[in-house]
């Protein structure tokens, strides 16, 4: 995709409920549930915008990432973007 | 009561770190649903629901890696699943087992067509009610 | 009982233009008022417009809620825009928000408690077929899958038969022009397209006269008067909020000529200026017809249970509309089809 | 409209017009024991209206309008005029109410802590409801538990309990025959007959109370206890819910803090007394 980067979209809550999160979306009025690693994208996107490589550096200072990290963050954001839940610039 | 150690269950395994893993590429499902309005509600048990992969209404069409559902005999598309999945097999899968009898391209096009379901479509409430185990 | 049948819908009309009205109601008053409100699709309109007004406490709790959910409503209906821009955008043409979304999108104050149902949107005739196919591609199916509804929509009206998202189950309706084309007016869809206002952030309304005379197109024609109060309403809203601004009555007399519509938009305006003193221009609101106090006795019909009243006056508007919208023998086609389908 | 009455209920008060004497008459009939309206301002009108001019003279059946209507709903015979009433002031709580978050659940209170039960028809908690009730529980509603989003406290809505059938029996047997409403046979959910709570249960139909356990019956299964994990609950509760997306961010604050506050629980019972029994276990258990 031509999107350079990304930012959550606020404002929104996020409640933790066993494995999985549910997430109020202010823009849509949505309600989505959502699995790992959703909220973990959305809390290391915080009020920022971010490029797909400095998301990744967040992620990265806080988790141990998988191998192809960047093609999995790609594809959860372009599902993100498509949600709603994040905005693509 | 009941078993209520779900909630530290979120965090999932820490590595010496004190780090934990995060899978990016794990499974293609951000939202594992969107809430819609009911004026009906659903009440299904995981232990004795069913996923028919396609539904009914489509019996006999093929699945798309996308999880669409497409022309019988659709080239890179999969045959339709012999039988209906049940909520726990769905719920493993989700967790990284595959379906049974599939291979992992099958796998995550079954997989996405479940997420695809919709309500008023056979299997959806069946995967409304499903829970993804702790990590 | 006794009583209740002197009420009319005055009383909600006369409330929303003078809010102080409602101080001097006792709880069977306040009772007609809400239920009337209701009915005409109207509470949290006449929420915000008693705001800061001194009301019994179970109306001012019902009078907040409804004022909530249509916040509510509001959230969903921008949001389903965003996702009809979203699925169009790859096509390079504008959206037209047309009714309440337009409204809201663009924050006038016909916005304030309206309630917003399907999502109204205007593209060129000769894009309709793109624009299907978008929409199908984004999740949008058909609502109607009855051959003979969808040939008629296809064949004689002004949008395209009403699609449903599989999803988030919202309704759009695609309009190309804002009179079916069966009526007698034929207003320039084209025009309407052309002078379209940006939002900024890729989504249009029609520009402040066009939205006014869709407003009054359908009042008028697009149905038998149904519902009509809140749609005079949104004319009294937009003439107070754009009446002011320098140019716009000459330029609504140019529009209500273009598009063919004076003597309604001259109707509107009196209509508007009756029940809810809307300052109008006395020389595009003409002189009062003998038709007004027809017109009015259809709008004001409903009484202090919510119900429909004057049910010979609503028979001759539901007749009526069908006769504008259509010559004469297609209506019998239509009524003898209809009617063979039960 | 001819004939017309106000009934309160908890928090919501309904007007009752009706084109007959008879529908009113038996709404007043069963509710002789609810205090008088505390409002004079109704929250919903409700109204029952003869369904076709026609169709008034030959069979006369009952249109159900009011504020929120159904377009498709089939009109009644009127000699179920009450239950046409009933599900009158159903229709409004279920496609109007945006104060509280609606829950299509029973509830029952026990020294100050609310018991929720939730599932489809069948399921029994309407008759769980009622047999706890008998029980010393405080009944606080058989159809509609209505979750306070400002407070998290759950409200009472102490409708009479609609028995159907077989469970119509079975509660005669235990309760005066004051008790009950009429019998209105053959209706399209079989024997119908409504179940007046008792004094107390109507006395605090204003004090609300804080949920403390959730249970999903399931009738008709080999006993079983099972604990319902959180997000599975919340996705069910907003499928139980019939304004849960009407009332936005409220909604989804209430129901988060319910499920994440409360346990929950799925319990299948093949026979009440076993169902009893799970509930005073479960209950004996909680913190």
């Amino acid at each position: 995709m031509g999107a350079s980067t990304y930012a959550a979209s606020l404002p929104f809550k996020s409640v933790a409920l066993d494995g999985l999160s549910a997430i109020y979306h202010g823009a849509s009025g949505a309600t989505h549930v959502v699995a790992e690693p959703v909220p973990q994208i959305l809390e290391a996107l915080g009020g920022d915008t971010l490029t797909l490589a400095e998301l990744l550096a967040r992620l990265g200072a806080d988790y141990d990432l998988d191998d192809d990290a960047e093609a999995g963050l790609s594809a959860r954001l372009d599902e993100l973007v498509a949600l709603g839940l994040v905005i693509a610039r | 009561m009941f078993d209520e150690d779900s909630e530290n269950e979120v965090s999932g395994a820490a590595t010496d770190a004190g780090r934990r893993a995060l899978m990016l590429g794990a499974v293609g499902a951000s939202a594992v649903l969107t809430v819609r309005p009911a004026l009906a509600q659903s009440a299904v048990s995981v232990l004795n629901c069913q996923i028919p992969v396609p539904d009914p209404a489509r019996a006999g069409q093929y699945i798309a890696a996308d999880g669409t559902v497409v022309a019988p005999g659709t080239v890179g598309a999969f045959v339709p699943a012999p039988r209906p999945f049940t909520g726990q097999e769905v719920k493993q899968a989700l967790s990284g087992l595959n379906l049974p009898g599939t291979s992992y391209t099958q796998n995550q096009a079954y997989l996405n067509y479940i997420r695809r379901l919709q309500y008023g479509q056979s299997g959806f409430t069946c995967f409304a009610s499903l829970q993804m185990p702790g990590r | 009982m006794g009583g209740t049948a002197m009420i009319d819908a005055r009383l909600l009309t006369k409330t929303l233009s003078q809010p102080s009205y409602a101080t001097r109601l006792d709880a069977r008053g306040w009772t007609s008022l809400l239920t009337i409100a209701h009915a005409e699709r109207l509470t949290a309109s006449l929420a915000w417009r008693l705001e800061g007004l001194k009301v019994p406490p179970k109306a001012a709790a019902i009078l907040a809620e409804a004022k909530a959910s249509a916040e509510v409503g509001r959230t969903h209906a921008l949001w389903e825009a965003e996702m009809a821009r979203r699925a169009l955008g790859p096509l390079g043409l504008p959206l037209i928000l047309l009714k309440g979304t337009a409204f809201a999108a663009a924050g006038l104050d016909a916005a304030r408690g309206r309630l917003i149902g399907d999502l109204d949107i205007l593209v060129p005739r000769d894009w309709l077929n793109e624009v299907e196919a978008a929409l199908l591609g984004a999740g949008w199916e058909w609502v109607k899958p009855d051959p003979y509804d969808d040939a008629y929509y296809r064949t004689h009206m002004h949008e395209l038969p009403p699609l449903i998202h599989a999803a988030r189950d919202r309704m759009i309706d695609v309009h190309h022009t804002i009179l079916p084309l069966t009526a007698r007016v034929k207003p320039d869809a084209a025009a309407l397209i052309a002078g379209a206002v940006p939002l900024g952030d890729g989504l249009f309304t029609l520009s402040p006269p066009d939205m006014m005379i869709h407003a009054v197109a359908h009042l008028f024609a697009d149905g038998d008067l149904n519902g009509g109060l809140r749609n005079l309403w949104d004319i009294d809203r937009l003439i107070r909020e754009h009446g002011a601004v320098p140019n716009y009555w000459p330029q609504l007399i140019e529009r209500a000529r273009l598009h063919g519509l004076v003597p309604h938009v001259s109707r509107a305006l009196r209509l508007s200026q009756h029940l809810f003193e809307t300052p109008v221009d006395a020389f595009l609101a003409y002189e009062a017809r003998k038709g007004d106090i027809f017109y009015m006795g259809r709008l004001l019909a409903r009484n202090g249970w919510g119900q429909e009243t004057r049910k010979i006056v609503r028979l001759a508007f539901y007749i009526r509309s069908h006769w504008l919208r259509m010559p004469p023998l297609m209506l019998a086609q239509h009524l003898w089809v209809k009617w063979r389908r039960g | 409209m001819r004939h017309s009455t106000t009934v309160t209920i908890g928090p919501r008060t309904f007007r009752i017009g009706s084109d007959w004497r008879a529908p009113v008459d038996a709404v007043d009939a069963l509710y002789r024991d609810y205090p008088a309206p505390a409002s004079l301002i109704p929250d919903y009108t409700v109204r029952l209206e003869a369904a076709k001019f026609a169709r008034r003279l030959i069979r006369p059946s009952v249109a159900i309008c009011g504020d929120y209507t159904l377009p498709e709903a089939v009109p009644q015979s009127l000699a179920h005029g009450l239950i046409s009433a009933e599900m009158a002031m159903n229709l409004q709580m279920a496609l109007g109410e945006r104060r509280f978050l609606l829950l299509h659940a029973s509830s029952v209170e026990k020294g100050g802590k609310v018991l929720i039960m939730t599932g489809e028809s069948g399921s029994g908690k309407s008759t769980l409801s009622a047999l706890l009730a008998s029980r010393g529980w405080r009944f606080m509603g058989d159809e509609f538990a209505l979750i306070d989003p400002l407070t998290g406290d759950v409200c009472p809505f102490p409708r009479p309990i609609s028995l159907k059938n077989e469970a119509i029996g079975v509660m005669r047997g235990m309760l005066p025959a004051t008790r009950f409403g009429p019998l209105q046979a053959d209706t399209a959910k079989g024997d119908i007959c409504h179940l007046i709570p008792d004094d107390a249960a109507i006395a605090a139909m204003h004090n609300p109370a804080p949920p403390a356990l959730i249970l999903f019956p399931a009738y008709g299964l080999p006993c079983d206890i099972r604990p319902v994990g959180k997000s599975e609950a919340f996705v069910r509760l907003t499928q139980a819910s019939t304004n849960y997306t009407a009332l936005g961010e409220a909604g989804f604050d209430a129901l988060a803090r319910l499920v994440k506050n409360v346990p929950i629980g799925a319990i299948d019972y093949p026979d009440t007394d076993t169902a009893l029994a799970l509930v005073d276990e479960l209950w004996a258990a909680l913190p």
